[in-house]
């Protein structure tokens, strides 16, 4: 097959983060996929932050407990509010673009990604809840 | 105004058949796997216990259980597979040239060998000291 | 007959300008006309030197692809009065080289839709009870993508990486895969089996929202996700062979 | 051979395959269009390659014209057509009679037609009007209005031939009583600029009389516009016509998965300026779902006006009357020289229409070059962008 050749294109966003956020005329989907994107290296970030707190378990009780102490402060609860919501949102969001993706429903995208996303929305409530009152 | 001319090689423009269907198989089937795993983690470490987080102990005794040890050494090694892919299909989307994506494929790698190998690093330590 | 003053506010062009800029025009509408009605009618009695692209008027051809109000759309099926808005947004789609005012660079939509060489005419499923006319051997239908390019200006992936094969051209592939009419599929599918080709696609489904022609390229395109799938496993389990 | 250039106003199917015999002839040409190409009447037509048929009974010179033109493209653009014949019904006895007279007459003209009992029509077009008397069947077909025109422009531009879309005439130099060169503005840039050349031909269409105005020569063609409408589904698959001498909305044309319901006709002066009368589309509506019911309930997709260019003398009222051929008008005759019109026609016979210009303009350059367009394989409409 022939090769693509690149355009010289004047009105095509500097950045290519303008063209992944740029909500303007379009529809749920993107911002799905936006929100995805977002949750995603949010994500990320925390995976490795996660493993850096983890070290703390090889000092010892004292260093572990100590960390578990903070992180029953206010603000690093309102933090895991924040990550919930990550994860709740990747993980049903991601159930449908696999399942699409795979040809799996892929006529019913628009209801899988309300049903999805809405059991997700549920958890996160329920989630949040019970993070501030246990 | 701005034009983008790109920056990439000829032989970048092709369109020939590679591994990228591969990698989103694993990118799809590591989710899907992941979406379980998470489930577990965050019921077995945040939900049932008192308070949301184990103490020093509770961590102990979880880890030594062999089934939640090999669940959690087969989360780390998934997770990270997923986050470094994701990583590296962001990168892709913003139009790198070719020199940046090898050293991109190549920083992802180590990277994500590197989280690996700590994370079994971790379990197997922390199986240890539960003796 | 309702009918109003509306207010187009159209994003212009012209080649050597540093950017574009909007300008206001204000013209009749009443509730039959659409925008491209309207542009035409701005054209003749405002400003001869408005550039726009159109040629059916009845979303055939797909020349009249723009944004109004920020969404893709066929200019000559969007009634102006239906959009309730008492300022139009007219711009020109996204992600191709803008040529004039609400006209941009077909060119390397072409390029990669080329590419596949899809034959245009298919055979027709409509009344399919229908018996046969003496002396055909099928009824026949073109197929229906008009190459508007709307998908391509509102997929988010396109306007991130010009390399993407994209949506209008990835269903096309789709199209000749299913139906081939002699076209050689295995190449085909061997080409959209890349990086750049149907795994490129992050499901945003603006392609399926923009199409006006029933093609929905994201169905497709998940579609050919699943042949290669399919492809792919029955490899793995030496079926088929390298297929 | 000296290479004599010859520039093309307008954009339509009569320029594009102007461009492409002229192309084929050796002669450099450019060609230039106000908007896009195709953008006037030629992709508002509503898709119909003409068997002749409809012309058969009454002007038998169109007749003959349609059916070698349409055996003609079916061989030089293939894969454009959705070749599902056409179908005229007879919804009343009058009309049932009418079809002796009919089929004889396609018949004179070299037209297949061949008559269908009522049972027959219904079994081929379920959804035709269950009154349907009989019907005939004669090899008309479906066209891409705006893609079959495209392949002839695709073909000349690979040829050689420069086509400058955008471009619109402002005015006409003359040296002497010859056209030298015209005056253009590019839209795109806004700048003007002239193009000289050794021949000029208006290829404007129902807008011939606005360029014959700026030239100063009188060239009789009335814009005579119709409505279409297009409704959603394909409520047939081949083309179903009213069994009658034409008149309104007697004509469904199914296209990919539209049906477009045509036509009425009326005379305006500004091309430019058509409207789109309410009273013509509930007309389409009605007559059209005499023919297949289901026109009144299939959900609207669009209406639209587009101006025939039909030859004939001011006072005209409804076009109807004026005739459905094409004329080339060399105006050395009212003394401009370099200038010639061609107008009239109809899509079906676009490259006949071309032939015939080449052919004015070759014998005023005093060339005899023949035309190559009958057998020549047109490129595909996608390599126009490319």
């Amino acid at each position: 097959m022939p090769d693509i050749q690149p355009t010289t294109d004047k009105a095509r966003p500097k950045s290519s983060l303008k063209a992944w956020f740029h909500p303007r005329g379009r529809s749920i989907s993107t911002i799905a996929f936006a929100l995805n994107r977002l949750t995603a290296i949010g994500l990320t970030l925390y995976l490795f932050l996660h493993l850096v707190v983890l070290s703390q378990l090889l000092r010892g009780p004292e260093g572990w407990n100590s960390f578990v102490s903070i992180a029953k402060s206010p603000i690093f609860l309102t933090l895991d509010v924040i990550l919930l919501f990550g994860v709740v949102y990747h993980m049903f969001n991601g159930i449908r673009v696999a399942l699409v993706g795979m040809g799996v429903a892929n006529q019913r995208q628009k209801g899988l990604f309300y049903g999805l996303v809405g059991i997700a929305l549920i958890l996160f409530v329920v989630g949040a809840v019970l993070i501030y009152t246990k | 105004m701005d034009s983008t001319m790109s920056r990439r090689s000829p032989e970048q423009m092709a369109a020939r058949r590679d591994r990228s269907g591969s990698v989103w198989l694993v990118q799809a089937f590591s989710g899907l796997i992941l979406v379980a795993l998470l489930g577990i983690h965050m019921i077995a470490h945040h939900y049932i216990v008192e308070g949301g987080l184990r103490d020093y102990q509770q961590v102990l005794d979880y880890v030594s259980n062999p089934i939640i040890f090999t669940l959690e050494v087969l989360f780390v090694i998934l997770g990270v597979t997923h986050s470094m892919l994701g990583v590296r299909s962001i990168i892709g989307d913003m139009r790198p040239s070719a020199g940046t994506l090898r050293v991109a494929n190549w920083v992802l790698i180590i990277a994500g060998a590197l989280a690996i190998g700590y994370g079994i690093y971790l379990a197997v330590a922390l199986q240890q000291l539960a003796g | 007959m309702a009918e109003q003053i509306i207010e187009f506010k159209v994003q212009r062009y012209k080649q050597g300008q540093p950017a574009p800029t909007y300008q206001t025009f204000k013209t009749l509408c009443d509730d039959n006309t659409t925008v491209l009605v309207a542009l035409q009618d701005i054209r003749r009695d405002q400003d001869g030197s408005l550039v726009l692209r159109h040629s059916c008027h009845h979303a055939s051809c797909g020349t009249c692809g723009m944004r109004v109000n920020g969404k893709e759309e066929l200019g000559c099926v969007v009634k102006v009065l239906d959009l309730g808005t008492s300022t139009v947004t007219v711009e020109p789609m996204r992600n191709m080289p803008i040529i004039s005012d609400l006209v941009v660079n077909m060119e390397p939509f072409y390029d990669r839709y080329n590419a596949v060489g899809m034959p245009y005419v298919r055979q027709s499923e409509y009344l399919d009870e229908a018996d046969l006319a003496e002396g055909l051997e099928a009824y026949q239908r073109y197929e229906n993508c008009i190459e508007c390019n709307l998908c391509v200006s509102g997929c988010p992936i396109m306007g991130s990486d010009e390399l993407y094969l994209g949506p209008a051209t990835l269903a096309a592939a789709r199209r000749v895969i299913e139906e081939p009419r002699g076209v050689p599929t295995k190449p085909l599918l061997d080409w959209v089996d890349s990086e750049n080709g149907c795994w490129r696609c992050h499901v945003a489904y603006e392609c399926n929202t923009a199409c006006p022609s029933e093609v929905y390229p994201g169905d497709q395109i998940m579609a050919l996700r699943r042949d290669l799938t399919k492809r792919k496993f029955r490899g793995l389990f030496g079926r088929g062979g390298k297929g | 051979m000296a290479s004599f250039h010859a520039v093309i106003i307008g954009g339509g199917g009569t320029g594009a395959a102007v461009a492409h015999d002229l192309t084929l002839r050796g002669y450099k040409v450019t060609l230039v269009e106000r908007g896009e190409v195709t953008s006037g009447t030629t992709g508002r037509h509503h898709g119909l390659l003409h068997s002749g048929a409809r012309y058969a009974v009454k002007d038998k010179e169109s007749a003959v014209e349609c059916i070698d033109e349409n055996m003609i493209l079916r061989r030089i653009a293939p894969g454009s057509f959705e070749l599902n014949d056409g179908l005229f019904v007879a919804l009343t006895e009058e009309e049932a009679n009418y079809s002796h007279e009919f089929i004889e007459a396609c018949h004179e003209c070299g037209i297949p037609a061949r008559r269908l009992s009522a049972k027959e029509v219904l079994a081929c077009e379920p959804n035709v009007n269950p009154d349907v008397i009989m019907g005939v069947q004669v090899p008309d077909a479906t066209m891409d209005a705006m893609r079959m025109p495209l392949r002839f422009f695709a073909t000349a531009k690979h040829s050689g031939a420069t086509i400058k879309t955008y471009t619109e005439v402002v005015d006409f130099i003359k040296r002497g009583n010859a056209v030298s060169a015209i005056r253009v503005r590019d839209h795109t840039t806004n700048k003007e600029y002239e193009i000289g050349g050794d021949i000029f031909i208006s290829a404007a269409g129902a807008w011939s009389g606005k360029i014959g105005d700026m030239v100063g020569v009188e060239v009789p063609i009335r814009p005579s516009p119709g409505v279409m409408l297009a409704v959603r589904g394909r409520l047939c698959n081949m083309v179903i016509n009213r069994l009658h001498a034409s008149g309104d909305g007697d004509i469904i044309v199914p296209q990919r998965a539209l049906s477009v319901v045509g036509t009425s006709s009326w005379v305006v002066d500004d091309p430019d300026n058509l409207g789109l009368p309410r009273d013509h589309i509930d007309m389409m509506i009605k007559y059209g779902s005499e023919l297949i019911p289901g026109v009144r309930t299939a959900p609207f997709r669009a209406a639209w006006s587009a101006a025939r260019p039909l030859i004939g003398p001011r006072g005209a009222d409804t076009g109807r009357e004026l005739s459905r051929t094409f004329k080339c008008f060399d105006h050395a005759d009212e003394g401009v020289e370099g200038f010639v019109t061609i107008t009239g026609g109809k899509a079906t016979t676009l490259r006949g229409m071309a032939e015939a210009t080449a052919n004015v303009v070759c014998q005023k350059m005093g060339l005899e070059i023949p035309c190559g367009t009958r057998e020549f394989t047109l490129l595909p409409h996608t390599a126009y962008y490319a």
